[in-house]
């Protein structure tokens, strides 16, 4: 095994370490916080706060992540990619980390967003299949989708609160319940945690996370990432919960996703699929739990929470191994592998039962719990207890195919030339059963150290977490038990028959994958389609556009907004100012109609001096000269050019009424603003200055000149830049000879 | 352009309207004229060459490749507009010398500003050429 | 020797741009000149023999006025009366001058003196291609040219 | 006196001629990146005076304002200003792989320098006229720069190119003359109190209208912005790159220094208007980007729909969006210049920028691929990177001000910019090239001075990240003085 | 009595001014029509000129208004005969017709 | 009439006559039919404007006007140069320039 | 005067607007030759017109004696000519290399840039 493999397991394992020393100094009831101030003018501080709920899943990231990586080190041995995937997995989990034990929603969210991005990676991990990249693009969305929603809630929480820190806000009993915008903050709370935690709706990204790389599957999958969701909905349990919104809103998708899953469990034949679905289950039920405030939920809750992550990630690596000696992870393939690999069936086993509830194993406990909860929820007792019965009983059965049969049913040929997995990636599976085994027999010990801070963390000390107890005497959930193991072993021995049904009953109803892919294909068709129009690649159109804004724009303005209309008494217009009027006009209109590009030259060469004339009557004479100087250029340069140019196409008898329409608009407009401004005087302050300043400060007499050559020379300098970068393009332009255009 | 009156006017043309180019540009700064009008004036010379006898003859007659006069152009005015450092002033302070003054007589004015102008004289005249040659030679 | 001429002539032509012939403006004009010459240096053929022909240029210049303004009338008055155009014809005249500059001065003046208008030179610059307004009898209107303008202008560039 | 202020305008106008008249010869390139090296140091220093002093002026040839032409920096034209010159140093290095021989010898170096002075010179004159003047500068130096290759898509697109912005200049100068007519004065201070004595209130604000147009072409608004996607894809990679971190980026600092200090008589109707063009502008740049498979096309689409965040943050006025709009402006040039020149490596290595045609850079190029990580998921809004806290600052201050609407908008918005960005990430560095090409960076011309630059950038991200907070301050100071212009403009006009 | 000078070289300047100009109208063909512009035109403004020269009576004045006259000798016929080539191009077959007289 | 009388008569008489003459230049300029006709009009309108230069000098006595009048006189005839000379290489196919 | 020129903008405006709303290039072209004009004339009356009296310091007087024209509004107009120039000449070059390389001056048929996607 390779130092890039080996690495992170020390990295996991101190911080393991380290987390569980602290756990005597929370398990006292006393909290750690430490903080950082980072961006203090928003608000945003790094503040870790450590109490019941985090340590719980500080240790559950960290230990398992310990144990995962030990096994990748060995399942992706001598992958080309190994260092990248070590470097992914490593970030993943200390974002992991720093989500849970962040005080500051907004600390919290970065990690959240931190966690996106790796587990993006990770699930593209083998990146050469169309398949990985789409899997990868879909939680990438999906979760991003929530990401943005919680954005917003993290933002009107803060506003509303006054500050990001979940601590003190928690302090503030009522502070978010009882404000305007407690419904926008759950909604948008929630969205975050279901797209994380995969609740129905938004459930389908999680299956096809399965392209990931097994050891991915069973942390990100199983253990942590998806447990976010719930970490945030316990997190801010205290000030969120509590109401019929809250309730509901988790019992239902909760439910829902919890049976649904647990049937679409049954119907897969992919072992790791099959596992995929258990885990919506459990978040289901974990969801569903928190709605709630009672201590009995809450408890359950907790130990559930740890149970499942135990069995879990157990038996997702025991897939793995099965997947990587045998080759393939189809239910309908593997028989009796218990003789080749005896380790990996004795851990599998263990953590089956321990995920079946039976005792004396802590599933059961969970499972008691859960059902003692399930009576005890505000809601509808009746329901959530039976749709715990249908899950649990799944459940059973589940364990059953996953754990069962592949190592002792007899009914097929085990594969032969089989050998057990190699040491490192058996610790994981033995060491997560076992804790399994170990906590169902000696619950006090995961009680105090675990279960009820993280039970004080999320209802407080008010009521004491229940006892976790493997003999809670004759109740209620005790028949519900019995109940669930007889119904589990009926599915058992129907499975067959059963998936038959329900994989054609599936076949039938719509998928939500398919959806997606809909989606996708929605969104570009739909872009593409839009930017067609817009972006028409036709300079008509754009220029269409550009003078219709204008228009519009001055128009508008000019009608909502100006006052006064512009009076039209010709106050000394001299009969020369109505012959260069005329001239103009007609100089334009011979531009308009004519097709002969050379009479259009020489209408503009009119229109340009009859302007210098304006120029020469109205004391203008350097601007004339520059004018008729310019003019004469511009008419060379054209008269050069058009020796290479075709003539004018003859104007198509196309209506242009848009066009004429607009142009003659924009005409008006003007017209009319130019008539407003013109109607007083103009402030001549800056020119007074000028023609008092110019000869005895500047020693010039032609005040134009000193404007442009002293007072303004910076304009003047610009001017002269554009002329000579002017040259410096058209030279470019001209001498790129066309075979150098191939490029 | 195989026009010899053309040819001849447009020699005749080149001479008379450099020292008339010149002119506009040194008055300029006390009547109509300046830098750009005196630049222009000039291309405009050349450019009657260019048509009257060709580029090939018009570039050999200038001397100097139209880009790089404009280039050098633009030089000297940022430099006349950075001389005024030398006398800790701000960029484009007018900085003034008059040659012989005396008390009734202001002397021949020597100035930034003056040089600032000619600048803007040789961006013209270079920019103007560079374009009109360049398209010459492209038709 | 002639540059130094036509140097000396800018020279003038520079302080009376200036309205002042003061020493210095000449001796700017001169410099300016010289610059200018020196950048048009390529093209110029020059005039000749600069001071023997001050006489005949102010003979030519008075004739010339004359001319254009004879012409001129004669344009005016076909202007506005009905007249009949009936022969304008585009003749040929053998051209005897052959610098540069006695070309522009003979072309020039024709076209401004009246009925007729130099359109081209040949590139032999052996025929002048003139437009004639009222060539009843082109030979007689080639004559008069020759004897006229082109006399004139030769006799100003004699050596 | 005004060094501080004039030297980051006139070396990069020295460089450019001396860049120029050395054209033909292969230093020109090392000429050219000295010049943005001591162009930088020059707007550091020019930086650090302004972050003392507050507001700098110049008063060009010692003409008192209103009189003379001031230039004038401010907190907002410092740090653009500064941006300006970081851009521009890591382009002028990049230049060095990517500009060839031939688009040296005709004059590239020198029309980049000229750019970068048309845009200092936008960003720090205190004068409306010279601001037109500024832009000319900028927008022919682009236009030679755009068509430098003279390939048939370059002259294509900047046909289109041209077409529209000349219109917008146009625009622009009628806008000056007529508020000119009104006032009878150019100087951004002086148009400030002048325009509080204009009777017809209502015909200053058609006035600005056509400003925001005119700014509104230049900063690539809806419906406004079709010259960029048309030719932001065809020229040479450090021009586009150029391009899309500072061009759009005058006209938005256009807009909102004209509409904080001269325009802000009715904000009610100009600042509404500004909001829903803001909207419009992000959804359909994002929309477009969506639409497209080409590396630069994606790109250019986005410079759209981020324009769109700063002219919200114009819009909505309050000082936290202000904020973000500025902190967003800093942000998006150094990100989008960043992505530009990685499309170039991408290209040399992969031979092509239609990103379903090429691939496997990520496999054989993974430095690349994390120095386009990094850019990328920044615009895409991923903390902790800078694109997050613009994004934020943005989103919060629309949330503050009761805008659900728009808020959703920004963060959807926000949402389909990760979508282009992946698609892009899946398509050219996940998916193996379809020709089976390995493209490794060993086989790269000039490899570093294409990586370093990148890398620089890419690094000024994460800094900012990581390290917003300063950037933040920066941000809310350049924000009171842009609500309270009353120190910009004594500092100006002189204690009167 | 100046005056009257001026008076008379405006009026008659305006007078070949607006003669040449109705020529250009008037006359059959561009060839005929450039006589009228180049004499009489020519002509006109001059005179108009020459009446300004004395009408400010300045050395510096007299001297540009001459210069200016002889630059619109100088130009005027050159214009004229580059429009004559390009409008005998345009008559070929009557300069055929002459070369064949 | 006293001479000041006669000569702003003159002034007026003169510069209305240069404005018809620019006008009915114009005619012909908008006429054509050929593409020398307009050169031509727009040459005669180049020397007009020259004259009316010359007339509003005198009006105004404002000696700056010579300056555009002598501008004119020089570069004037450049752009009758280059349409001469595009009328004259004008392909035989261009005949649209022609109505 | 102030008002006649303000129509005449009006009109250049006009003109020149549906001269650019043409597809064909050179049309654009002389479309934006107005379209300066009008800019450059609205500058000019903007600032007021006076007649007959250039913005000029008489010899021997250290300013104008009596009112003369506004002379800023000329100095920019001078400006804005000279830019409008650059920016022409590199629009009609580049019209003219449209022409070499793309074979028309129709906008229309110009789609490399922009290609039309197969439907
Ligand atoms: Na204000
Ligand atoms: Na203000």
């Amino acid at each position: 095994m390779t130092p890039a493999g080996l690495l992170p397991v020390v990295i996991a394992g101190s911080l393991f370490v380290w987390f569980a020393q602290m756990v005597p100094v929370i398990a006292s009831g006393d909290t750690l916080r430490f903080v950082w101030e980072w961006v203090p003018s928003l608000g945003v501080n790094v503040s870790f706060y450590i109490d019941g709920l985090s340590l719980t899943f500080a240790l559950l990231i960290t230990g398992i992540g310990a144990l995962v990586m030990l096994y990748s080190a060995r399942y992706l041995a001598g992958h080309i990619h190994q260092a990248r995937f070590s470097l992914f997995l490593t970030s993943f989990m200390l974002a992991m980390i720093g989500l849970v034990i962040s005080d500051n929603l907004l600390a919290l969210f970065v990690f959240w967003e931190l966690t996106t991005i790796t587990s993006y990676l990770l699930i593209g991990f083998s990146h050469d299949t169309a398949k990985a990249r789409r899997s990868a693009l879909q939680a990438l969305m999906m979760t991003g989708i929530g990401g943005l929603a919680l954005l917003a809630g993290v933002i009107l929480i803060g506003t509303t609160a006054g500050t990001f820190e979940m601590s003190e806000i928690n302090a503030m009993p009522g502070v978010l319940t009882e404000s305007v915008m407690y419904l926008p903050i759950v909604l948008l709370v929630l969205a975050g945690a279901f797209t994380k935690s995969a609740q129905m709706p938004f459930h389908f990204w999680l299956p096809n996370a399965m392209a990931a790389p097994t050891p991915v599957s069973a942390y990100l999958h199983s253990a942590t990432m998806v447990k976010a969701g719930v970490y945030l909905m316990a997190r801010t349990h205290p000030s969120l919960s509590g109401t019929d919104l809250w309730l509901w809103a988790l019992t239902i998708a909760g439910a829902v996703t919890m049976v649904f899953a647990s049937v679409m469990a049954l119907r897969q034949t992919d072992l790791k699929m099959a596992l995929a679905y258990t885990t919506l289950m459990a978040l289901g039920a974990l969801t569903l739990l928190l709605g709630n405030n009672s201590s009995y939920t809450i408890t359950a809750a907790a130990t559930f929470l740890i149970v499942h992550s135990l069995y879990k990630a157990a038996l997702f690596l025991v897939v793995g191994i099965l997947d990587a000696q045998t080759g393939t992870r189809e239910a309908g393939k593997l028989f009796g592998m218990a003789r080749a690999m005896p380790v990996t069936a004795a851990a599998a086993g263990v953590a089956a039962l321990s995920m079946a509830g039976f005792p004396p194993f802590l599933g059961f406990i969970a499972k008691e719990l859960s059902y003692a909860g399930a009576i005890a929820v505000d809601s509808e007792p009746f329901f959530v207890a039976g749709a715990f019965l249908i899950a649990s009983a799944l459940m059973v059965a589940i364990a059953g195919i996953v754990a069962f049969r592949p190592f002792w049913s007899k009914s097929g040929a085990p594969i032969a030339g089989v050998k057990e997995a190699p040491w490192p990636m058996l610790v994981g599976p033995v060491v997560l059963a076992t804790l399994g085994a170990f906590f169902g027999i000696f619950p006090q010990t995961l009680a105090t150290m675990l279960v009820n801070p993280t039970v004080a963390s999320i209802i407080g000390d008010a009521e004491p977490a229940k006892e976790l107890k493997l003999w809670a005497g004759v109740n209620l959930p005790l028949f519900l038990s019995i109940a669930t193991f007889a119904l589990g072993f009926a599915i058992y021995a129907a499975t067959n028959k059963l998936r038959a049904a329900l994989i054609n009953l599936t076949e039938r109803s719509p998928k939500f994958d398919n959806g997606w892919d809909n989606l996708m294909a929605g969104i570009a068709s739909g872009s593409k389609a839009l930017t067609r129009v817009i972006q028409t690649g036709v300079l008509y159109h754009y220029m269409v556009a550009t003078f219709g804004t204008a228009l519009a724009a001055l128009a508008v303005t000019l009608f909502l907004r100006s006052t006064g209309t512009p009076a039209l008494d010709f106050p000394q217009v001299e009969l020369w100012d109505w012959l260069v009027f005329l001239l103009v006009l007609s100089g334009s209109i011979l531009v308009l109609v004519t097709n002969s590009r050379i009479t259009a030259l020489a209408g503009l060469g009119v229109v340009g001096i009859s302007l210098a004339m304006v120029f020469i009557f109205y004391s203008a004479p350097d601007v004339a000269i520059t004018q008729l100087l310019v003019e004469t250029l511009v008419v060379v340069l054209f008269a050069a050019a058009a020796l290479k140019l075709p003539s004018l196409s003859v104007e198509p008898l196309r209506k242009r009424w848009l066009d004429a329409f607009i142009a003659s608009g924009l005409g008006v407009v003007t017209t009319i603003i130019l008539l407003k401004v013109t109607a007083g005087p103009v402030d001549r302050e800056l020119t007074t200055f000028f023609e008092t300043a110019s000869y005895p400060q500047a020693f010039g007499q032609n005040i134009v000149n000193v404007i442009l050559v002293d007072f303004r020379a910076l304009d003047t300098f610009g001017e002269i830049a554009v002329v000579l970068i002017a040259a410096i393009g058209i030279f470019a332009m001209l001498k790129s000879k066309p075979e150098e255009e191939k490029r | 352009m195989n026009s010899v009156i053309l040819r001849a006017g447009a020699r005749l043309q080149v001479v008379l309207l450099l020292v008339f180019s010149a002119y506009m540009m040194l008055r300029g700064h006390n009547a109509p004229g300046g830098g750009f009008i005196g630049g222009l004036i000039a291309a405009t010379g050349f450019v009657v060459y260019a048509i009257a006898s060709g580029t090939a003859d018009a570039r050999k007659a200038l001397r100097f490749d139209p880009n790089d006069i404009a280039g050098a152009g633009l030089g000297i005015a940022l430099i006349a507009g950075l001389m005024a450092v030398f006398w800790g002033d701000a960029l484009f302070t007018g900085q003034w010398l008059f040659i012989g003054a005396t008390e009734t007589e202001k002397g021949l004015p020597l100035s930034t500003v003056l040089i600032f102008d000619i600048g803007v004289y040789l961006v013209v005249l270079g920019s103007v050429l560079s374009i009109t040659f360049a398209l010459e030679e492209a038709v | 020797m002639n540059l130094f001429l036509l140097n000396l002539l800018l020279a003038v032509i520079w302080a009376s741009l200036w309205g002042s012939l003061t020493l210095f403006q000449l001796v700017a004009g001169f410099v300016v000149g010289f610059v200018t010459l020196w950048i048009a240096q390529p093209l110029l053929g020059g005039p000749n023999g600069y001071y023997l022909r001050a006489y005949r240029i102010v003979r030519l210049a008075l004739y010339f006025i004359y001319d254009l303004c004879v012409s001129s009338i004669r344009v005016a008055y076909d202007v506005l009366t009905p007249t009949d155009y009936s022969n304008p014809k585009i003749l040929e005249m053998p051209l005897d001058v052959q610098s540069d500059i006695e070309i522009l001065l003979v072309t020039n003046l024709i076209s401004l003196t009246p009925g007729t208008l130099s359109l081209d030179v040949t590139p032999d610059r052996k025929t002048l291609i003139v437009h004639a307004m009222f060539a009843d009898d082109p030979d007689a209107v080639i004559a008069s040219l020759k004897n006229g303008m082109e006399r004139m202008v030769k006799e100003v560039f004699e050596a | 006196m005004s060094w501080y202020l004039t030297l980051p305008l006139a070396i990069p106008f020295v460089t450019a001629v001396v860049a120029y008249l050395l054209r033909s010869n292969p230093v020109g390139a090392w000429v050219s990146i000295i010049g943005s090296g001591l162009g930088l140091l020059a707007s550091i220093a020019l930086m650090v005076v302004v972050l003392d002093a507050g507001v700098v002026v110049g008063q060009m040839g010692n003409w008192p304002a209103p009189f003379g032409i001031t230039l004038v920096a401010d907190l907002l034209s410092a740090v653009m200003v500064l941006i300006t010159a970081i851009t521009g140093f890591a382009v002028a290095i990049y230049a060095l792989g990517d500009i060839t021989e031939r688009q040296a010898k005709l004059g590239y170096h020198a029309l980049f320098q000229l750019l970068l002075a048309g845009v200092t010179g936008a960003f720090m004159t205190g004068d409306l006229f010279n601001l037109y003047v500024w832009f000319e500068v900028m927008l022919i130096a682009s236009f030679g720069l755009l068509i430098l290759n003279g390939g048939k898509e370059q002259i294509d697109g900047g046909v289109k190119y041209v077409a529209l912005n000349l219109i917008s200049t146009i625009l622009f100068l009628t806008g000056i003359g007529l508020l000119y007519g009104m006032t009878g004065t150019l100087n951004f201070a002086d148009l400030a109190l002048k325009v509080e004595d204009i009777e017809n209130q209502g015909l200053l604000t058609v006035v600005a209208m056509m400003f925001m147009v005119a700014f509104g072409v230049k900063a690539a608004v809806f419906p406004l912005f079709f010259w960029l996607p048309a030719a932001y894809h065809t020229p040479s990679f450090s021009v586009s790159a150029v391009f899309a971190g500072l061009l759009t980026k005058v006209g938005v600092y256009a807009l909102i220094r004209m509409f904080t200090l001269v325009f802000d008589h009715d904000i009610g109707f100009t600042h509404t208007v500004l909001l829903w063009v803001a909207c419009l502008t992000m959804v359909i740049g994002v929309l477009g980007a969506a639409a497209q498979s080409d590396f630069r096309k994606i790109l250019s689409f986005h410079i759209i729909s981020q324009i769109g965040y700063m002219v919200l943050g114009l819009a909505l006025m309050t000082p936290l969006a202000l904020a973000g709009a500025v902190f967003y402006l800093v942000h998006h040039i150094i990100v989008k210049a960043n992505l530009f020149l990685i499309a170039g490596i991408a290209k040399r290595l992969t031979g092509g920028t239609e990103v379903y045609r090429i691939g496997g850079l990520y496999k054989s190029a993974p430095f690349l691929a994390i120095l386009f990580l990094i850019p990328a998921f920044s615009l895409a809004g991923f903390p902790p990177l800078s694109g997050f806290w613009a994004k934020y600052i943005i989103v919060k201050a629309s949330l503050d001000v009761e805008m659900w609407f728009v808020a959703f908008i920004a963060l959807a918005v926000g949402l389909m910019t990760i979508y282009s960005m992946t698609k892009i990430w899946a398509e050219a560095f996940w998916k193996p090239h379809p020709d089976g090409l390995d493209p490794k960076l060993q086989n790269l011309e000039h490899k570093w001075a294409q990586l370093l630059p990148v890398a620089g950038l890419a690094a000024l991200t994460i800094f900012i990240g990581l390290n917003p907070e300063p950037f933040v301050q920066f941000a809310e100071r350049t924000t009171v003085q842009l609500l309270d212009p009353t120190a910009y403009i004594t500092t100006v006009l002189g204690e009167m | 009595m100046i005056n009257v000078i001026i008076g008379i070289f405006l009026l008659l300047g305006g007078f070949f001014a607006l003669v040449a100009a109705i020529g250009v109208l008037r006359l059959p063909d561009v060839l005929t029509r450039m006589h009228a512009s180049t004499k009489a035109g020519v002509l006109g403004s001059s005179l108009i000129l020459i009446g300004g020269a004395i009408y400010l009576a300045e050395t510096e004045i007299t001297a540009r208004v001459i210069a200016t006259i002889i630059f619109l000798m100088l130009t005027a016929p050159i214009g004229a005969h580059m429009i004559g080539r390009a409008s005998v191009r345009d008559l070929k077959y009557k300069h055929n017709k002459i070369r064949n007289d | 009439m006293t001479s000041a009388a006669f000569l702003d008569l003159a002034i007026y008489a003169s510069f209305v006559m240069v404005m018809l003459s620019l006008a009915i230049a114009f005619i012909r300029l908008a006429k054509g039919p050929t593409l020398a006709d307009r050169v031509v009009a727009l040459d005669m309108m180049t020397v007009s404007i020259i004259a009316v230069c010359g007339v509003v000098l005198v009006g105004t006595g404002e000696p700056a006007l010579l300056d555009v009048a002598l501008v004119l006189a020089l570069v004037g005839f450049l752009a009758t140069v280059a349409l001469a000379r595009f009328a004259e290489r004008r392909d035989a196919r261009e005949n649209g320039e022609h109505q | 005067m102030e008002q006649l020129l303000s129509i005449l903008i009006g009109i250049l405006v006009a003109s020149a607007v549906y001269l650019m709303l043409s597809r064909n290039l050179l049309r654009f072209l002389f479309g934006l030759i107005l379209l300066s004009n009008a800019a450059n004339m609205t500058i000019f009356v903007a600032g007021r017109l006076t007649p007959g009296a250039p913005p000029l310091v008489p010899d021997g007087l250290d300013e104008p004696a009596h009112v003369v024209a506004n002379a800023l509004p000329q100095a920019l107009v001078l400006t804005a000519i000279v830019i409008g120039f650059g920016l022409f000449a590199f629009a009609l070059i580049l019209a003219f290399r449209a022409y070499q390389s793309l074979g028309t001056l129709n906008t229309d048929e110009m789609r490399v840039a922009e290609p039309k996607e197969p439907q």
